[in-house]
């Protein structure tokens, strides 16, 4: 095995009385692509708010290459080489998309809080912009208000913002929700192009998406992980098949073609 | 038809009444809080100098200059009034009254001493007529400025000589405001009582917020339990009324000697509580012996404005000491007027008023006065009015203070 | 001895007063989360109604319709001002009631005057109900006292044993769940505000004559009555109850302590006649209440009982 | 794919546009600014217009707060009070010093050190308070503000207790020949840190921290997931904001030569708030027309009628209510309109929409003036253009009520018929 990227050591969260999350241990190697599928309510939005630190754990403990960020807060975890997306848009509404786009980028490049430059200037900031924004193909569309745009592009806006800071480690919730058919296909081909050399996390529905860009998937059930593995070997499972009834299972059978 | 033969008629009117306007010569301005919380006590002076200036005007006017009265709201900001103040002295006034705060007083005081320094020719004379800060008249006087009320010093200085001539005072609390004039009252009393008789005790001394206490009962249990006899305070307006009102609910029945007693509302919130234990003192009262003319004047003023009753009757006083300076100099220029007011002295309704030529302070007799239901004219349009207490009367001489004053003269 | 009797009593009495204007405002706030900045001119309103109905008839009326007649006025401006800029967010809405509480102030002295009215207490509670340490305690106090306490003792039935209650009480802790009960949201929002302008009213009926009804009333009140919202903790009854009794209390002994901070901290060599050595506790009173504001925002945004954040 | 179509380096606008937009703008408003001396405006005029300097930097600091940070702050006053009392007390150092540092310094320079007087209370009164968004930052501003009006009560060395600290502005030596004695002179003090302020907060808004701040406005959650405190954020936004309510309180101090508590008070707080939101949050230059409208209705429409905070109230009630863009939304919505291809449909929908709008701006003028004239008691009648209208009259009723429903029934008339278009 490489190093590996992304690492959960018995991750418990509690909310109250109920448990949510209950000792998840995952480990995701550097470059691995990696899919969290899972019944509804099983907690898998949770798994990634308490991995990007929206959420404090109740026990256990994340490492990111190596270093602990299960305390940290969400924008030291971002700054130390990991971006999510959200399941809802959760974009600037009120910004135009080029801005969205270039907010994700001033921290890579250094800029943090400084007050006396122009953004408008710096030279290295419009170039990555723009180079984002055509590699999710969103440059014709860069000036409109981002609160504008129509759902599928607000949902690609939120990929190009995810990697807009340049994260190693990417984590997506659900990023074709609500898509068609030919919608999704083009989000994949963007994820796939996006998350080229880096390590990918993905909550996803769409199991054909699932099953065509995964390298390995890990099923979340009642906040325990029952089953992880690549591809073929969770469709086999019968664990698996338990946890998901009727149409799901089928839909999991059927995902390979 | 009859509307539009209305209209024809009602815009001749106003041609005429801006034809008779446009015939002033003198424009005077009065700067205080018209609207707001605070607008009630300005209003109830401007009516007064209304009613004072339309008399005048009916009179011949100022020196034979017809005079316009312009008022301008200042919200009792400071800034506010300097605004108001530039307003009007580039519309030509040259005569400003003003009184309500004594921060908008020095405001003005300054601005317009910088006025005049900054530009010779166009001076301008500030005439304050309620604001009662001693500094005023003493290290911070100018030739600028003339008061025609009796400073806080003068007023306290009345009170204590009344607490002593009734002799059945031992303990006094002070109770008063907590900013610059409630301090120079708490230590006006402290030391005139110290310096006048030393038996009588200060049991209390106390400044609360200004205008941000709603119920002062706590306050009249310590009053109650130090066993004071009777409470001085220079309090007004709201904390005026409050004070008062809580002591009587508490049943707290010793006087209460007050600057401003006389506030609009204060006799009508006590009702008849107020009888023999609200006091005042001021320059002079509705209910005091006088000519049928005053008394026909304070029926006019009531008349007129229905909401106020006559109490600033310094109001009038002024305008006639403006009028005979004016003569005396045979202008109405406000640096001949300022040296005409200068130890003028004309014979007001309840006695002669001086302006003292050193400080600019007015010297007037006081009259010390509680509410009572057996007078000619009541207040707040209720039958209860103020009247005068037995040796309540200080004349003008023994309500004299002395000043510091160096007046610095152009 | 004398003085924490009386600063008890007293402070009880602000307190509860303060309940009765605050609880409608913790109704409004955490159902529909506009911090209504013109609560305090429902209050105005309802003393200066009370005032006209009692010279037209009398005070038990006034009583019973200047409440009922705030109340209207409330629910009126609910549902022609503020349904119409709840779509533009809680800023817009927190801005309208701002502009609301100008345009009050301002017609109330279009009717009434700029000067106080003489709403006075009625005969019939006008006189002295005991002496204690030879100080008169006015029967009307006490009527305060039961007023509120009745008003008290409603709400809680109100809300704890009927279905309505049930309804806003769910409401209150989870604001969006209404609409899924089935309930029609904007006829609840506008009963709930009407209640709480109500309420308001009632305040403003007992308190306008216990203190002073003049145009500035509100103006000196609305403040006070945030910071007993905020700190009593959003959607909690309680909380604010709590909030009230406590501001009351603490406003109303701190005036009795002379002691100033010199001292408090003159073994640190303060002296009385410097500037902050002769700042007494009395004087800082009208402060304590604000100081408690910024502290708990800071400290436990939540508010002493509440459980969701400001 | 359009892949090579577009140089990704050249998204942003042309040259020409941004000349266009982000500096055309400032070269006419420094134009009008130069300008306006020319047309010999009188002593009332300039002290208005250094009012409208003043406030024009105060509402567009206040706006870095609730426009561009969405921060809703009830005591921004402190700050300009502060930055303000701090230069008062300069201005009396520098005329009480016998050269040295005091005395060599040009009162010129007031509005540096209320920046950064305003910078440091924003640095300590923020610390605590920007941990909060939202309600909970409204009321802690609130209940600052109460606290600091309340405290500069109690000390009377610092702030003057009520009638405040004044300085005299031509203490010091002149500076490019100014004296500052005459309003004429304080007139190129205002119009220049007038000048400097604008453009120097335009500027801010293009900043890396600038365009975050607006970032944590639109989703402040999300602001944590780029890298960045959201707190961090609005923290030095906050010190931004109070350094430029300082530096118009420096302004301040120079025109007016006088601090008092009240100037930290609620009230100008509101004012403040007020002529931001009327003038337009969402537009850079909003609030500077907002500041120039409230200054000088503030100032002038007293002189009119009694009812001003009446007409005041109303107007802000209805900006909130039906123009939540203010007076820039409508002014650029106009621009917008005259230069869209179906103008005339737009002008039509206008055309009813203001007759329908002067129209109940007629009764309601009756209304208040009629109300307040009946209020006073002074048996004065209402005489627009020589008509008698007495409270009594049923002229008067008919004239308040009749355009009242006029209007309404036009305003109605106008969003149905153009609802589908």
């Amino acid at each position: 095995m490489t190093q590996s990227a992304l690492k959960l050591i018995n991750v418990h969260k509690s909310f109250g009385p109920a448990k949510i999350i209950q000792g998840v241990d995952l480990d995701i190697a550097k470059g691995e692509k990696h899919a969290i599928i899972g019944p509804n309510g099983a907690g898998k939005s949770t798994l990634f708010n308490l991995v990007s630190g929206l959420y404090s754990l109740s026990d256990g403990e994340v490492q990111l290459n190596g270093k602990t960020i299960s305390g940290k807060r969400p924008f030291e975890i971002n700054r130390m080489g990991l971006s999510r997306s959200f399941q809802v848009s959760n974009i600037f509404s009120n910004m135009s998309v080029r801005e969205n786009v270039r907010c994700g980028v001033l921290w890579s490049l250094g800029y943090g809080y400084s007050f006396w430059r122009n953004v408008g200037n710096l030279k290295e900031v419009q170039e990555k912009t723009g180079h984002i924004l055509n590699e999710v193909g969103l440059l014709e569309k860069a000036n409109l208000p981002a609160a504008l745009l129509p759902y599928a592009d607000q949902r690609t806006l939120e990929i190009a913002i995810t990697i807009a800071g340049g994260a190693e480690v990417i984590m997506l919730d659900e990023p074709t929700a609500g898509m068609s058919h030919s919608e999704t296909d083009r989000a994949v081909a963007l994820i796939e192009k996006a998350s080229k050399g880096k390590t990918l996390l993905i909550v996803e529905h769409d199991m054909g998406v699932v099953f065509g860009l995964a390298d390995r998937i890990s099923v979340l059930v009642y906040g325990e992980i029952i089953a992880t593995g690549k591809p073929e070997e969770i469709r086999g499972d019968p664990k698996v098949r338990e946890a998901y009834l009727g149409e799901e299972a089928d839909e999991i059978e059927g995902a390979s073609a | 038809m009859t509307n539009i033969k209305r209209a024809v008629l009602a815009a001749t009117v106003s041609v005429v009444a801006l034809a008779s306007a446009a015939t002033a010569d003198v424009k005077i301005a009065f700067i205080d809080p018209l609207s707001g919380p605070f607008g009630p006590s300005g209003d109830a002076a401007f009516t007064s100098y209304k009613l004072a200036f339309e008399k005048l005007n009916a009179a011949g006017g100022l020196n034979g200059e017809q005079v316009e009265l312009t008022g301008y709201d200042n919200k009792i900001s400071p800034k506010e009034s300097l605004v108001q103040l530039q307003k009007a002295i580039d519309s030509g006034v040259r005569y400003v009254f003003q009184g309500n705060g004594s921060s908008v007083s020095a405001a003005i005081i300054d601005a317009v001493s910088k006025h005049n320094a900054r530009n010779p020719g166009e001076e301008v004379l500030f005439l304050n007529y309620a604001a009662v800060t001693p500094a005023f008249t003493n290290e911070a006087c100018s030739f600028w400025h003339f008061r025609f009320d009796a400073h806080a010093d003068m007023k306290m200085n009345a009170i204590t000589d009344y607490i002593l001539a009734r002799g059945d005072i031992n303990k006094v609390y002070l109770i008063g405001q907590d900013y610059v004039f409630g301090e120079a009252v708490a230590a006006a009393a402290v030391k005139q009582l110290g310096e006048k008789n030393s038996a009588i005790e200060i049991v209390g001394n106390e400044l609360h917020p200004l205008g941000k206490v709603k119920d002062f009962t706590p306050y009249i249990q310590k009053i109650q339990s130090s066993g004071a006899q009777a409470v001085i305070t220079g309090n007004w307006g709201q904390d005026m009324v409050l004070l008062v009102k809580a002591a009587a609910d508490s049943g707290l029945t010793i006087p209460f000697l007050t600057f401003y007693g006389g506030s609009v509302g204060a006799v009508a919130a006590l009702g008849e509580g107020a009888m023999g234990t609200l006091y005042q003192v001021n320059e002079g009262i509705t209910n005091l012996e006088a000519s049928p003319e005053q008394y026909a004047l304070i029926e006019e003023y009531k008349d007129r404005f229905p909401d106020y009753d006559y109490y600033y009757h310094r109001a009038f006083l002024a305008v006639d000491m403006l009028k005979a300076a004016a003569e005396k100099a045979g202008s109405t220029d406000p640096i001949a007027v300022a040296n005409a007011l200068e130890g003028l002295s004309i014979n007001g309704a309840y006695g002669p008023i001086t302006m003292r030529a050193e400080d600019h302070q007015a010297q007037q007799n006081l009259y010390i006065s509680t509410v009572s239901d057996d007078v000619k004219y009541g207040v707040d349009n209720i039958k209860l009015g103020w009247k005068l207490v037995d040796g309540g009367s200080v004349s003008a001489a023994s309500a004299e203070e002395p000043t510091t004053c160096k007046m610095e003269r152009p | 001895m004398e003085t924490i009797v009386f600063s008890l009593l007293n402070g009880t009495i602000y307190g509860l007063l303060l309940f009765m204007l605050s609880s409608g405002l913790t109704l409004i706030f955490s159902m529909m989360g506009v911090l209504n900045f013109a609560h305090a001119s429902f209050y105005m309103l309802g003393a200066y109604c009370a005032y006209t109905i009692m010279g037209v008839t009398n005070f038990w009326l006034a009583l019973l319709l200047a409440p009922i007649l705030v109340g209207a006025v409330g629910m009126g401006v609910e549902r022609w001002g503020l349904r119409k800029v709840h779509a533009n967010g809680h800023v817009a809405e927190l801005l309208f009631t701002f502009g609301l509480a100008y345009l009050i102030d301002e017609v109330v002295k279009i009717i009434w005057g700029r000067t106080s009215v003489n709403y006075k207490v009625p005969e019939s509670l006008d006189f002295t109900l005991f002496t204690l340490y030879g100080s008169n305690y006015p029967a009307y106090r006490i009527f305060i006292l039961f007023v509120s306490i009745f008003m008290l003792v409603s709400l809680w039935y109100l809300l704890k044993k009927t279905r309505v209650g049930l309804i806003i009480q769910a409401a209150l802790t989870h604001p969006h769940m209404v609409g899924h009960l089935g309930h029609n949201v904007p006829l609840v929002f506008m009963g709930v505000f009407g209640a709480g302008c109500a309420l308001a009213g009632l305040a403003g009926v007992i308190g306008g004559n216990y203190f002073i009804t003049d145009p500035a009333m509100a103006v000196q009140m609305g403040p006070i009555v945030f910071v007993v919202v905020v700190v009593g903790g959003l959607g909690s009854l309680e909380g604010a109850f709590v909030a009230a009794m406590l501001i009351g209390i603490l406003q109303t002994s701190a005036v009795s302590i002379n002691a100033s901070f010199a001292d408090i901290f003159g073994f640190l060599g303060m002296t009385a006649t410097s500037e902050v050595g002769g700042i007494t506790i009395a004087s800082l009173a009208p402060m304590l209440p604000f100081l408690m504001l910024v502290l708990i925002l800071i400290v436990k945004p939540t508010g002493l009982m509440g459980d969701r954040e400001v | 794919m359009t892949e090579v179509s577009i140089n990704p380096a050249a998204l942003g606008p042309t040259a020409s546009a941004k000349f266009r937009e982000r500096v055309l703008p400032f070269i006419l408003f420094g134009m009008v600014l130069v300008a306006i001396p020319f047309f010999g405006p009188s002593r009332t005029t300039m002290t208005l217009l250094n009012h409208i300097g003043i406030n024009i930097v105060f509402a567009l600091s206040y706006n870095m707060l609730l426009g561009r940070a969405g921060l809703l702050s009830f005591g921004h006053a402190v700050y300009l009070g502060l930055g303000g009392y701090f230069c008062v007390h300069i201005l009396n150092w520098i005329d009480a010093a016998d050269g040295g540092f005091w005395g060599n310094l040009p009162v010129f320079s007031m509005p540096i050190f209320g920046f950064a007087m305003g910078a440091a209370a924003g640095a300590v009164i923020g610390w605590p308070s920007c941990k909060r968004a939202g309600t909970a930052f409204a009321m802690i501003s609130l209940g600052v503000a109460e606290l600091m009006s309340a405290g500069a009560f109690m000390f009377d060395s610092l702030f003057g207790g009520e009638m405040g600290i004044s300085g005299d502005r031509m203490a010091g030596p002149d500076f490019l020949g100014l004296s500052l004695g005459p309003l004429a002179d304080v007139y190129w003090f205002i119009a220049f840190w007038t000048f400097f302020g604008v453009v120097a907060m335009f500027a801010f808004t293009r900043t890396p921290l600038g365009k975050l701040s607006e970032a944590t406005r639109d989703n402040p959650e999300r602001v944590q997931f780029i890298g960045y405190n959201p707190t961090r954020v609005r923290y030095l936004v906050f010190i931004f904001a109070g350094a430029f309510a300082g530096m118009a309180g420096g302004m301040s101090s120079v025109q007016d030569e006088i601090f008092t508590p009240e100037n930290l008070s609620l009230i100008p707080s509101g004012a403040i708030l007020i002529a931001a939101y009327v003038g337009g949050i969402r537009y850079f230059s909003g609030p500077i027309m907002g500041a120039i409208v409230m200054t000088y209705m503030g100032s002038n429409l007293s002189d009119y009628t009694a009812g001003w905070l009446l007409y005041l109230g109303l107007m802000f009630i209805c900006v909130v209510m039906f123009v939540p863009d203010g007076i820039a939304g409508l002014v650029f919505g106009f621009w917008r309109g005259v230069r869209s291809p179906n103008r005339s449909e737009v002008f039509g929908k206008w055309a009813w929409q203001v007759s329908g709008v002067v129209l109940m701006i007629v009764s309601i003028i009756i209304i208040v003036e009629v109300a307040f004239r009946w209020s006073d008691g002074y048996g004065e009648v209402f005489e627009p253009f020589g008509l008698a209208l007495s409270h009594t009259s049923i002229l008067t009723w008919i004239l308040a009520f009749v355009p009242l429903a006029a209007g309404v029934v036009l305003m109605r008339h106008a969003a149905a018929k153009y609802e589908e278009a």
